[in-house]
């Protein structure tokens, strides 16, 4: 369903991605690992349309994807960015709405709203306190409620679980589960591999701007490289 | 309450709605560009000079000169974005670039103003009866009435504008985060021509309207320093707060001239504005928002 | 080949077949009407002088530049014509404010100055001395307030005065202290005095002060474009008292900008424009340029006689000689005659014209010096 | 040429130069906006006047008595203002400004809005020349000095800065009185350049032209807030006889290298020859570690 | 012995009380642990103690001086100082610069000695220049001092904040997520790091982390923040174990 080609993308002097194709299929998660700088956010800003690439095509259902995001939006791709990008100023419950923004069934809207806030009860208690002070985590939160407002067909995952208190990793995962359950596509940027190879179906690793090693997510997990680069001599 | 005190309440009034009009166009622009667009003079002044050349070159009817002005000043608002600022949107520029870059603009167009046009004054024909309203002795200028009048349309359908449209809604997200905006499906490039072109808009009526009641000339540009001041009183960005801002600073400084002494009326302006960002830092209606750790 | 290297396009006259006098002045700003007009009529006379065979067998020509009516810029201006443009007398600036600092760069260039409208005593006197390059042909701020004052008083019988001046300009400044000086110790009350700071359209609050305190004339020290909006909002808020001002009033602006409002105003006045002597310049530069001639014209029109005058006397177009014959001026200008005073520099015992505005003429009403 | 008006020229943009540098390292190096610095010209200016023609004072003395009137205007302008952030500082200096202008315009002592000729012709090429360059070594020394990257500092980042012990509001404070200063002394000159003072000299024209140099120059650099009072304050003067048009072709250029060049003539360069050293390396470093730092870079 | 008291530490932003009357020590010479569910208040705690945010009640003692409602800086002069979780560097200065500026307290001279370049000066400077190269070579950054912060990969940048933080010479370092947005790998060997700085600097470290690994690893003492209250305090062993912390917060761990 979405298809990148020999994507390059240059910040400056920088090289950041060299040559990245992959896959997405429909219904599928698929995730991409790497460690920091390996340019995970690079890739996902790309296909959102927010980066220039020189070189490469990155396809949406055969289509060639506009470089320009409200557009990609409007396709039915929707990034939750790393780093939360709440509207700082604004209350937890605009913050909310304003995903739904390109939407205009009003009661689908209701309905999903409900939804969020069954998902994130902690939303709901905060529905009015303004979305910048809230903590990390909450505003982690707000950010995928946020994303799944807008009803996507797939949606970009960079490190959801990034701060998150160890029970709530447990949770946001569940909820990407849950959300490929209605009926959606995922990629998801993990930092947290083992937790997110363990629920993907297929995985990429990316490093130094280039896709290493590609394949089933159980593959990779079981990949000896993999396990001593990304999954590190993990206490337990 | 003495004859006197409500005909300097009349005045600081018809003042501030001046000041108003002049100082919403800084304050939406501000309020999603994060910046004091200084360029908003010269537009001001550029709208004046074409609603006079619209009425008297063009013979245009009053309303379809205003309109018209109105117009012009919109699509230059958009040139100058596009022009003077989107090269430094691009680049993520600092504000102080943005500051410079409009300060660059000014220049140019009150000079380009004085170079082809001329420095001399030019006065609207007489549209509005110059003979005021008597009210006991207290006198109310029939422009100053109209003036009031429109600004509170031009206001309240703006207030409409943000608070109830979809491009309302997407204007005031853009204002907090362009990324997060762009990933809510807001097309931002849009926002922010359509914010230049509302700021355009207000900045040709509140040019004609000038032009109208005082006359047209090069230097239009600094009186607009004062609506500057005035967002700023009210707190920057927020679009009731320059309403609220300007009138107060209308009355202030009627007031102080009227009870204090004219020679010093600015200074107390100044002072009194000083005072209150120091207690308010962010102005009367600006939102103070903690900056999170 | 090689005499082509060398175009020979230009036939200009040879550079001592050429007078330069410079000019500075206002050409952007509040004052840029007075200051094209003065360039446009200096250039005028210039051709008239060239066409009838020049000075001393030579041709006159202005070099002309903006001072912005900014006094650093002024300076600039005065160094650059008399160090880069060379030139033998300059004439001009209006303002006072740009008249006083370039003093050094005469002296240090010893060219002289023929200053027009610039009505503040130390443009050529500064602690009793006398500045040896600065001379100039209009009457100064003291004479001026006190024709004011003394006409408002004595024949237009008015004891209870309000001012509404330019806190900012020297010119309004000057004007406004000579003139409360006189009128008080004539015996007549200043009954408010406000101020307003360039750049503001609005006066209505000062107005209504004024309005409260009663006065039988309100004295406009200032400029004409303020002149006009306080008309317009004086009547406005029913002030019907005359109004009465300097010579910063008189301009054709001031009717297309406040025609109703300033009938029967009071102006002290440099000049009569309905005096015969001054209708054929009226008429010249009228044919020229399609415009009025502005009060600037007729005083920069005897600045250049003046300096014609001296040229021809000094039977030289060196500028210390010129200086020297500067001194000795007794000519006839359009504005009066020019009497120029060794120990002042300015002209002494010229007379003011009092006008008065009826319909779109000013109308005049009397030559009154005062005492 | 001649060497008269060019000296003349020179002059200007020295005296310029010296508001300039010490608004550059308000602006450029401390990250603050000011709008008055014209005012802080005028103070210079006023009270060094006055100690030349009220007390006799030789000129040295007197130009440094107007940078400390400025300096300690300056203290308590800026303990009220210097915690407001962004363009409400810059109103503030607007404000204060625009104040010192209309009390001036009042104070008859000075000759209000009529101006104070008769100031002594002290200023020339030669004092002007040595003022600059001892007052370019200053800043020089003191933006190497841990002073100087802690005004550095702030600018980046106030938390940050107040959360490794910099005590924000003292730099803040110290940035702007040392700034007043050199605008202090570059009013003195002023004055006794022109041998005439008058308010509007200093208007927000001044303060606003002051700003444009020191960010057409470059923010954070000594060279180029040298090089761009030299070249604005010549520009005008160069395209003097465009008459109207200079002013219109002045606006254009501004824009034109903000959008070209946003980081100004020299941004954060200047001109020593240690930093042209590390210029060099630091292109040398481009093109031989980039490529190994991407790829062999390990993480951690 | 205790190098921090928090005592009755309490912190209200309008209604809501995002600390409440909160009990704590950090023993000196010790790695000390804060855990707790997003929004218990652990990062509000730290923008107490270092003075970023105003003490609504309670008091906090640091080697037995109050310093409540003191300025961040005059903290951070007294030896504690700390990173932050939205990381904070001097962004567009190098990686030397930043640390450089850090340093600026191991130095005493005044503007005028700086201005004059006096010998006083240019001893202090090259110490102090002295001092940011060993603390970078330490840290291992010095192949990359001249990078402009920004461009550092973000496990970098967290270890850049550590090394400017160090660069006080800390009694007490405060560490806000430092493992945030790193993988196990990458985290294992900041555990090492943090282990191998503590000694050699002679630090109390007081560390908010969800990384379990991180802190059940490396932690003398860990205190849990539930609701902005105390909810345990122990040994990494106590805490794992108490099924109240493993309700609220670590959940059953697959
Ligand atoms: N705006 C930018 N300008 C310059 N370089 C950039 C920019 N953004 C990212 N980079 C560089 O590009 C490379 C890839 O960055 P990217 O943010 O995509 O990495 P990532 O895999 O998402 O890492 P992380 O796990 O830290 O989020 C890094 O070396 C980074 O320093
Ligand atoms: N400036 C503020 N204004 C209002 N509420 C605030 C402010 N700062 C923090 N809060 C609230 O205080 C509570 C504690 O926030 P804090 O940032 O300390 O949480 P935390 O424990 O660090 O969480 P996380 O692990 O997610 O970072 C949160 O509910 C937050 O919304
Ligand atoms: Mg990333
Ligand atoms: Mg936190």
């Amino acid at each position: 369903m979405l298809k990148v080609q020999d994507l390059n993308v240059f910040y400056g002097g920088i090289h950041a991605l060299k040559g990245v194709s992959l896959d997405i299929n429909k219904g599928e998660i698929v995730t991409i690992i790497g460690s920091n700088g390996a340019g995970k956010s690079t890739l996902l800003n790309a296909i959102s349309g927010f980066l220039k690439y020189k070189q490469g095509v990155i396809e949406y259902k055969g289509e060639k994807l506009p470089i320009s995001p409200n557009k990609v939006v409007k396709m039915g791709i929707c990034q939750v960015p790393e780093g939360r990008l709440v509207f700082a100023n604004l209350t937890v419950e605009d913050n909310i709405m304003l995903g739904a923004y390109l939407r205009k069934d009003k009661n689908k809207i209701k309905e999903d709203l409900e939804k969020v806030y069954e998902l994130f009860p902690r939303l709901k208690e905060r529905e009015k306190q303004i979305a910048g002070t809230l903590s990390g985590g909450e505003q982690q939160m707000l950010a995928m409620g946020r994303g799944l407002m807008s009803d996507p067909e797939i949606m970009l995952l960079d490190e959801p679980s990034l701060g998150l208190a160890p029970l709530l990793v447990q949770t946001v995962f569940d909820i990407i589960i849950d959300i490929r359950k209605m009926d959606k596509t995922i990629l998801l940027v993990e930092q947290n591999a083992y937790k997110a190879l363990s629920i993907a179906d297929r995985a990429y690793v990316l490093e130094q701007g280039r896709i290493k090693m590609e394949g089933s997510a159980k593959y990779i997990a079981d990949n000896p490289a993999v396990r001593e680069a990304y999954l590190g001599a993990k206490v337990q | 309450m003495s004859q006197f005190f409500l005909q300097q309440l009349i005045n600081g009034l018809s003042i501030g709605s001046v000041y108003a009009l002049m100082a919403v166009g800084y304050s939406l622009v501000y309020s999603i560009m994060n910046f004091s667009n200084f360029a908003h003079g010269g537009v001001i002044m550029l709208g004046a000079y074409f609603g006079y050349y619209y009425l008297t070159k063009l013979g245009l009817p009053f309303f379809a000169a205003f309109i018209a002005a109105a117009l012009t000043t919109c699509v230059l608002a958009v040139v100058i974005e596009r022009g003077a600022y989107k090269p430094l949107r691009e680049r993520r520029a600092p504000f102080l670039y943005f500051i410079i870059s409009a300060m660059g603009a000014s220049i140019f167009l009150e000079n380009i103003v004085i170079a082809t046009i001329g420095p001399t004054f030019k006065s609207y024909p007489e549209i509005l009866s110059r003979t005021p309203i008597q009210l006991g002795s207290v006198t109310l200028g029939r422009l100053d009435l109209a003036m009031f009048i429109i600004s509170a349309i031009c206001l309240a359908l703006l207030v409409f504008f943000i608070d109830f449209t979809k491009m309302g809604k997407a204007i005031q997200a853009t204002s907090y985060s362009v990324k997060a905006s762009a990933l809510m499906g807001i097309n931002t490039d849009l926002v922010i021509i359509v914010v230049f072109a509302l700021g355009g808009f207000f900045a040709g009526i509140a040019g004609v309207l000038f032009g109208m009641k005082y006359t047209v000339y090069p230097q239009i540009g600094i009186i607009t320093n004062k609506s500057f001041i005035a967002a700023v009183f009210g707190g920057l960005g927020s679009l009731p707060g320059a309403v609220v801002g300007s009138i107060l600073l209308g009355i202030i400084e009627t007031m102080t001239s009227g009870y204090l002494s004219s020679n010093y009326r600015d200074l107390i302006a100044f002072v009194l504005l000083i005072a209150i960002l120091v207690f308010r830092p962010r102005g009367l209606m600006g939102k103070v928002t903690e900056d999170k750790a | 080949f090689t005499g082509c290297s060398k175009p020979q396009t230009e036939t200009a006259a040879p550079a001592e077949e050429i007078i330069k006098v410079g000019w500075m002045g206002s050409l952007t700003g509040d004052q840029a009407v007075w200051g094209q007009c003065e360039l446009d009529t200096v250039k005028m006379l210039f051709e008239e002088i060239n066409a009838k065979g020049g000075l001393l067998g030579k041709k006159l020509e202005v070099i002309g530049y903006d001072t912005k009516g900014d006094p650093q810029e002024a300076v600039n201006v005065a160094k650059r014509l008399t160090g880069q443009d060379k030139v033998v007398a300059i004439l001009g600036p209006n303002a006072s404010g740009n008249a006083i600092p370039i003093a050094p760069v005469l002296e240090q260039a010893k060219v002289p100055d023929i200053a027009t409208v610039a009505t503040n005593p130390k443009v050529t006197v500064l602690d009793g001395k006398v500045k040896p390059y600065n001379f100039r042909v209009c009457f100064i701020d003291p004479y001026q307030g006190a024709v004011a004052a003394g006409y408002a008083y004595d024949v237009l019988g008015f004891k209870k005065a309000a001012i509404l001046y330019d806190v900012a300009d020297d010119y309004s400044q000057g004007l406004t202290q000579f003139f409360e000086e006189f009128f008080v110790s004539k015996g007549g009350t200043v009954v408010a005095k406000e101020a307003f700071k360039f750049g503001d359209v609005d006066f209505r609050p000062q107005l209504s002060k004024i309005k409260e305190a009663n006065p039988e004339v309100l004295f406009l020290p200032i400029f004409f474009k303020e002149a006009a909006l306080i008309a317009n909002q004086a009547r406005e808020l029913g002030i019907t008292i005359p109004l009465m001002g300097g010579d910063g009033l008189p301009s054709e602006q001031l009717f297309t900008m406040a025609k109703d409002a300033v009938q029967g105003t009071y102006i002290v006045n440099h000049v009569d424009y309905d005096d015969p002597e001054v209708q054929d310049l009226k008429s010249r530069y009228r044919t020229k340029y399609n415009k009025e001639l502005e009060l600037n014209g007729y005083l920069v029109h005897d600045a250049v006689v003046v300096l014609v005058d001296a040229i021809e006397r000094a039977g030289s177009a060196d500028s210390v000689k010129i200086t020297e014959a500067l001194e000795t001026t007794k000519v006839k200008g359009v504005t009066g005659q020019i009497n120029i005073s060794k120990e002042t520099h300015n002209p002494e015992g010229k007379d003011a014209a009092i006008v008065k505005i009826e319909g779109d003429k000013y109308v005049f009403q009397q030559k009154y010096s005062a005492k | 040429m001649d060497l008269y008006y060019i000296q003349g020229i020179l002059l200007l943009a020295g005296i310029n130069l010296m508001a300039v540098l010490g608004l550059s390292l308000l602006t450029g190096f401390t990250g603050l906006f000011s709008f008055g610095h014209a005012g802080f010209m005028a103070i210079g200016g006023y009270a060094s006047a006055m100690m030349t023609v009220k007390y006799g004072w030789p000129f040295i003395p007197a130009l440094l008595m107007g940078a400390l009137a400025a300096a300690l205007v300056s203290a308590i302008i800026g303990k009220l203002t210097l915690n407001l952030k962004g363009d409400y500082f810059c109103i503030a200096t607007l404000g204060f400004g625009e104040a010192i202008r209309l009390v001036l315009d009042n104070v008859q002592y000075f000759g209000g809005a009529r101006g104070w000729p008769g100031i002594p012709n002290y200023t020339n090429l030669t004092n002007v020349v040595i003022i600059n360059v001892v007052a370019v070594i200053i800043l020089a020394n003191l933006i190497r000095s841990r002073h100087g990257r802690n005004m550095i500092a702030v600018r980046e980042e106030e938390l940050a800065s107040q959360i490794v012990g910099i005590n924000v509001f003292k730099y803040k404070l110290i940035s702007l009185m040392i700034s007043a200063a050199y605008a202090g002394i570059a009013g003195g000159l002023m004055a006794h350049y022109m041998t005439f003072l008058q308010p509007k000299m200093f208007s927000l024209v001044k303060s606003t032209e002051l700003t444009i140099i020191v960010i057409f120059g470059g923010l954070g650099s000594i060279s180029g807030s040298v090089l761009g009072a030299l070249v604005l304050t010549s520009l005008p003067e160069i395209l003097r006889s465009f008459s109207n048009w200079r002013l219109v072709i002045y606006g254009l250029s501004v824009i034109i290298i903000m959008i070209s060049r946003p980081e100004g003539l020299m941004g954060g360069y200047e001109f020593t020859p240690s930093s042209m050293k590390r210029l060099l390396t630091r292109l040398k470093n481009k093109r031989e570690d980039l490529p190994s730092q991407m790829e062999g870079g390990k993480p951690l | 012995m205790n190098i921090l008291e928090l005592q009755n530490l309490t912190k209200t932003f309008g209604g809501l009380t995002a600390v409440g009357n909160v009990d704590f020590e950090v023993p000196k010479g010790k790695i000390s642990g804060l855990i707790g569910p997003n929004g218990a208040g652990k990062t509000t705690i730290f923008n107490l103690i270092t003075g970023v945010y105003k003490v609504s009640e309670g008091k906090i003692m640091f080697k037995d001086r109050d310093i409540t409602g003191k300025e961040p800086h005059f903290i951070a002069g007294q030896g504690i100082t700390r990173t932050f979780q939205n990381i904070r560097l001097f962004k567009k200065l190098t990686v030397y610069e930043n640390v450089l500026i850090a340093c600026h307290s191991n130095g005493s001279y005044n503007i005028l000695e700086s201005v004059l370049r006096l010998p006083r000066c240019r001893k202090q400077e090259r110490e102090l220049k002295q001092k940011a190269d060993n603390l970078l070579e330490i840290m291992g950054l010095q192949d990359r001092k001249d990078l402009i912060a920004n461009n550092l990969p973000y496990g970098l940048q967290r270890r850049l904040e550590i090394a400017r933080a160090l660069a006080l010479n800390p009694e007490l370092l405060l560490l806000d997520e430092p493992a945030a947005g790193m993988n196990p790998d990458e985290t294992a060997q900041l555990m090492s790091l943090i282990s191998e700085m503590r000694p050699k600097f002679d630090l109390s470290v007081l560390i908010i982390d969800h990384h379990m690994d991180l802190v059940m690893g490396i932690c003398e003492k860990i205190m849990v923040l539930n609701f902005g209250c105390k909810l345990a305090e122990g040994t990494p062993q106590d805490i794992q174990n108490n099924p109240k912390v493993v309700e609220a917060y670590l959940g059953v761990e697959g």
